[in-house]
């Protein structure tokens, strides 16, 4: 037995991250200079000790199967437990993907079952945060509750923007609102769920059942469970967190991390660490002309150009003459010589030829180029050179 | 198929690395930003398709434990074979063995055991990114008793001087092993033996009374035995001293010998931390210089080796030195040609300059 | 780069197999007191050093993909490479299961590419043999092969069961016959190919794109190649071999074990161990009354009763008065006092109630009983009392 | 969540087991078929939700190496935590500690660097299948410094002699620890404490020049402490001799016994091996037994434990005896009242017979 189970919802999309999820899932997307999306979510879990967790994939499975393998970097290879790869399952007839979120725990009840844990922790893996999810459960708990909601407080100004909750003034939930033009509150929901499973399991069965459901927990299950007045609580969490679903929105995260104290969000604390899979790359080497300001660089990089305000990856080389700024460069890529960057995400093994020159402006959205949109880019413009 | 298995023998390797060796044996010596010296005879092994390998290491291996761990970064955390450290713990009440001769009679069962026919046996000292299936395939060809890995020393330094040289005849059959300092043929350490002949050679050495196994079972008795020579090629390093460790932890800041050693073939295969990526803060500036993860930059540095989680407060100048993990240096510091071990805090406004020839040494934990 | 890369299909249903098969795939069906058919296969993999391996799973997958799991206990739990589960991968559009042994390969062509082999070993995980594929591809090495599949002699007179490869005399293919009326040799395929893996790929690309192609080993790509005069070289193979896809071949093949040395099957080779998951079970505890026989017992029994010639897989309970007679027990059955059974194979976890009498006669199929068919027997016999 | 960090101590245990410790030390003594010593502590451990485990061991470690490996089977080979054996290695000039306070010295990174906030030290001499927990809730909720695990002896034997008796009042507070031999309530050697107090009462040793951490660290300075007393319920035993051993192996021949030890609450952890299941040869009976998997069975078995491997040829008769892993009995043999170790080979018609109260003991890989 398994006292809490954790689910994680990592079949995301992410359509408006445009080319940056053409070809994997969006927790997949690299992010932070060494880690990917959903290794925030996946280090929480190690770090909290959920030593049960389900990965639910779908869209573009192969590289989250391969990153997550068997769990090891996390330290959630176990013998009894650990990350269990979910992917849906392609029955006689043909496979068919998930719904909604409501249904991809419901396809997988058998699977959490076997553990017959009390608790389930419903979570997706395409926000950056820092959460302990053992206060939640403790919480939730002592509340006695059905289930609780992690929620953060958003500027009054944004609230429309989120997923609402109402609450009595001891955190129990009274009212969701999706989206309300009239915010009532400004707690919004994190997309972070602890059940009480024997609750939990009942209402995916009655919710399977529903023709017109959506089978989604924000807009099927929770509202039934409200209108049944089941016991649902508010957590309040305090720290960083951040949906990074649009380019604009990924590109702050990263640049947040440059500040990353100012942010509450820190990489570098020894008590919770942000755990990836290792490329073993050797030591950075910076040139003798090299000029690096304010940014954060990944072993295996070859640095001699100038490099300021931006996030490099793993095995990213900048020759002499270039600067960099305010940009995202992914692993493998190489900057030719006398090329200036700015405001630019750079994605993987890109090939710049020297003398290119890419910026976007301070208020326009940050250009997110791979080979074939810079390849694309040069033909216009009749080349780098 | 034929096959090696590997055997890091730590006893009879010279050294002097004073302060460094005060709490880890040689082998768990830093370098180059994250490695550590054994990691690079290891990586070889495993490069050259070996599956189990044995230590020998009489003390102060606490750290190599450590540093090794289950050997899963290694790929040696194997259910069949893997990876075995095998410090002192003999309890045989009949053994009459002496010097290396004691690890190898009591660890007869550690060959024993092994499927494959043939040891690779190396040092620590011999610093290359390379592999030994050429060396092999030759010395299964040519039907060698011994095959000896040697190297051609482009300039002799002091660090070759305790290392025996190699004259071989045009086919590669050895003719002579020697002390004399001016032959640039230089044996690594590193050979390649058939396990049945070498444990009829430690019988031998221990009826003997002898103590050193490369010295009495292959050098004295050279001409009863076929012993071959294979040259390794591409950049390498001894490093047995502080001298040699300070030379060529500068050597690497140069991009060509830092490619050679690092990226051919492979990577060399260490312990992964979980360290963010370096932080360069505002007014830092950094130049010819290699850097591992977790370091936080305010300050300058310059010609530098700095390793894990290395922090640099502003004002502060590092100059020509090396900085080993979780080193704190604080404000307006002054450090040139300097080695600092683990975890030393140098306080803020220290001046330190060493010789470029004799660095000045700080040892682990100690705060200036 | 690998030098050979093996792939598994592991996807058989197994249908002759009746119940033994209604919710587990036929690899995963127990075998031999402690093993899965599987085991047999994976075993030979990593005895013969094949350190990357796919295993391509469709059928009922979650049994075969739980025992397999990272491949810690065949040693296959490489940081590059080792054993890798493939699941037909669920599409946008639906999945499909895949249409035939080729287009099960051709379909993770990108996985193969991915260790760019010269060679790939093309396996089943459905038949029982210990062999060294090292041998194999040495010999398809020595004679420069596009294609070498092993053979075992039959006898003649069975040889009209199986797909015969007609041979010259240096084992050159020249002719493959599916159950041929007459055959004119008695080299059977055992359904192991070693191919070079450009020209297969080139094969496999091609039929592919034909509309009226099975997409099977030996009933398309040999039959081409053969057409083609590529060269195609038999590999004869001495020792035990079996397809155990009847419930009367999987009985014997269990018999067979009582007796292993007449067989030169081996399980207590010290150079050939066959390596399974640990249940990690206390040892055996054999009673005072208790009578066992030439029979093998795994750990985890509790034996009172008389055991002859019969097969105990991990945790059975033989109680007092009982005899088991050429029975195969699975895993976690109870057989209640003065119970007797012969010929019978005895589903997991199945509860015998006291003073149960099953037996087929000699000449007759073994009985298959789970908990199901045992209470449907019961019912109409008016239970084991 | 508070949690405890884990330590097994083998110094200063008692024990006289002569030809089975040889080569290995007591902890590594196999048992009841699969096991060795070691499995019963190191599995309560983790079945506490322990997730670090450090062993203290002198000598004679090197099977408790092999049989340890990586940890896995113990869940305990993780990047975080698992598994730390550490033999004597100290390089500490300035070291003065004596005794197991060497060990605590030498090692307080082990304790430093672990999160958890307790720890639990057992021994590896107490044989019981159970878990902490519950002893663990109580030693918080009574805001105790120590919680001593005892355990009521139903009838006192020869090898509870050497160990403490408790003495505590109604609410669990100890009074008194004692060697009085006619007390039942014996400690079993495994307690809880804080760690900080723990590196507080270490330091306090050092600085008296004390030896024996338990006895001068706790049981002298019982009056200052908050010592509660928890008592294990269930089977269990002492093994510190050649006669507890051979006694308590034939106890797990009543099948309560067995699923007691075995089956509650959960599976003893072990290396887990390969073999196959047992081969019952044609004329072959076994009576009240208990075999591990692997074994060949020709002969007569009856009132005996054997181990993985074991061969016991046609005609041979074996009763009441304990034969470890690969022993290899031929034909026609008799043997009563028998331990054999490891690999021992028994010729042809040999007979043996052992007293019960003093069983005939065969080291390891003698042939007889």
């Amino acid at each position: 037995m398994k006292e809490c189970v954790g689910m994680l919802l990592a079949g995301g999309e992410g359509k408006r991250l445009g080319a940056l999820t053409h070809h994997i899932a969006k927790p997949a997307v690299p992010f932070g200079g060494k880690y990917r999306i959903i290794d925030f979510t996946l280090s929480n879990c190690s770090n909290s000790n959920i030593q049960t967790l389900g990965v639910l994939t779908q869209y573009s499975p192969l590289e989250l199967n391969k990153h997550i393998g068997n769990g090891k970097p996390w330290d959630m290879d176990r013998r009894n437990g650990g990350v269990i790869l979910l992917s849906p399952y392609t029955a006689k007839t043909g496979g068919d993907w998930y719904s909604g979120t409501a249904d991809a725990i419901y396809q997988n009840i058998h699977f959490i079952n076997q553990y017959n844990p009390k608790y389930v922790l419903v979570i997706s893996g395409d926000h950056i945060y820092q959460m302990d999810y053992q206060k939640l459960l403790a919480q939730h708990k002592e509340t006695n509750a059905d289930a609780t909601i992690s929620v953060i407080e958003v500027p009054w100004e944004e609230a429309s923007r989120f997923g609402i909750l109402n609450t009595t003034d001891n955190l129990r939930i009274y009212e969701f609102e999706e989206k309300p033009a009239q915010p009532q509150n400004n707690l919004a929901s994190m997309g972070i769920y602890m059940f009480t499973w024997e609750t939990l399991k009942a209402y995916l069965m009655k919710d399977s059942r529903q023709k017109n459901s959506s089978h989604d927990f924000g807009k099927d299950i929770i509202p039934k469970m409200l209108q049944d007045n089941k016991r649902l609580y508010a957590y309040q969490f305090q720290g960083y967190w951040k949906d990074v679903g649009t380019v604009q929105s990924y590109w702050e995260a990263n640049m947040d991390l440059l500040d990353e104290e100012d942010w509450g969000l820190a990489l570098n604390n020894q008590n919770w660490r942000i755990y990836t899979k290792d490329s073993n790359f050797p030591p950075q080497f910076i040139g003798g002309n090299a000029v690096v300001n304010h940014s954060m660089v990944n072993s295996g990089c070859f640095v001699y150009g100038k490099v300021d305000s931006s996030v490099l990856f793993t095995n990213v080389r900048v020759e002499e003459g270039c600067t960099i700024k305010q940009s995202i460069i992914h692993p493998g890529v190489n900057v030719g010589r006398n090329s200036n960057l700015e405001r630019v995400i750079v994605m993987e093994n890109t090939e710049i030829p020297e003398g290119t020159n890419i910026r976007a402006g301070e208020k326009e959205e940050p250009v997110v180029i791979n080979q074939d949109i810079l390849d694309g880019m040069l033909a216009m413009t009749g080349g780098g050179k | 198929m034929e096959t090696m298995m590997g055997l890091i023998n730590l006893e009879h390797e010279h050294h002097v690395f004073n302060e460094l060796t005060y709490f880890r044996n040689h082998a768990s010596i830093p370098l180059a930003g994250r490695y550590r010296m054994i990691d690079f005879a290891l990586s070889n092994m495993v490069n050259s398709d070996i599956q189990e390998v044995a230590i020998f290491t009489r003390s102060k291996y606490r750290s190599l434990l450590d540093h090794l761990g289950t050997g899963e970064n290694w790929d040696l955390d194997r259910r069949n074979g893997g990876l075995y450290i095998l410090p002192p713990d003999w309890n045989d009440p009949t053994d009459v063995s002496k010097g290396d001769l004691r690890f190898f009679h009591n660890n007869r069962d550690y060959f024993n055991r092994g499927k494959s026919e043939y040891v690779l046996i190396s040092g620590s000292q011999f610093i290359a990114n390379t592999h030994y299936q050429d060396a092999f395939r030759s010395h299964v060809d040519r039907g060698a008793d011994v095959t000896l890995i040697s190297t051609m020393a482009e300039k002799l330094e002091d660090e070759h001087t305790p290392y025996f040289r190699i004259q071989a005849d045009d086919l590669g059959w050895v003719q002579n092993i020697t002390n004399e300092r001016n032959n640039p043929m230089v044996f690594t350490g590193t050979y390649i033996i058939n396990k049945s002949l070498l444990m009829e050679l430690v019988d031998d050495c221990i009826a003997y009374n002898h103590d050193y196994f490369f010295v009495h079972g292959i050098k004295d008795r050279l001409s009863e035995l076929r012993v071959q020579m294979y040259r390794h090629k591409g950049y390498s390093a001894f490093i047995n001293s502080i001298e040699s460790f300070y030379r060529h932890n500068m050597n690497l800041l140069t991009e060509e010998n830092y490619l050679e050693l690092f990226y051919k073939p492979t990577f060399v295969r260490t312990k992964v931390s979980n360290n963010p990526p370096v932080n360069y803060r505002q007014p830092s500036t950094v130049k010819q210089s290699i850097l591992a993860n977790g370091c936080y930059i305010e300050g300058e540095v310059e010609g530098s080796v700095l390793f894990r989680e290395v922090m640099v407060n502003e004002g502060t100048k590092i100059k020509n030195s090396i900085i080993m993990q979780r080193c704190k240096i604080e404000e307006d510091v002054y450090l040139e040609n300097v080695i600092l071990d683990k975890d030393v805090h140098v306080t803020k406004g220290q001046r330190i300059i060493g010789s470029k020839d004799k660095p000045y040494v700080v040892a682990k934990r100690r705060e200036i």
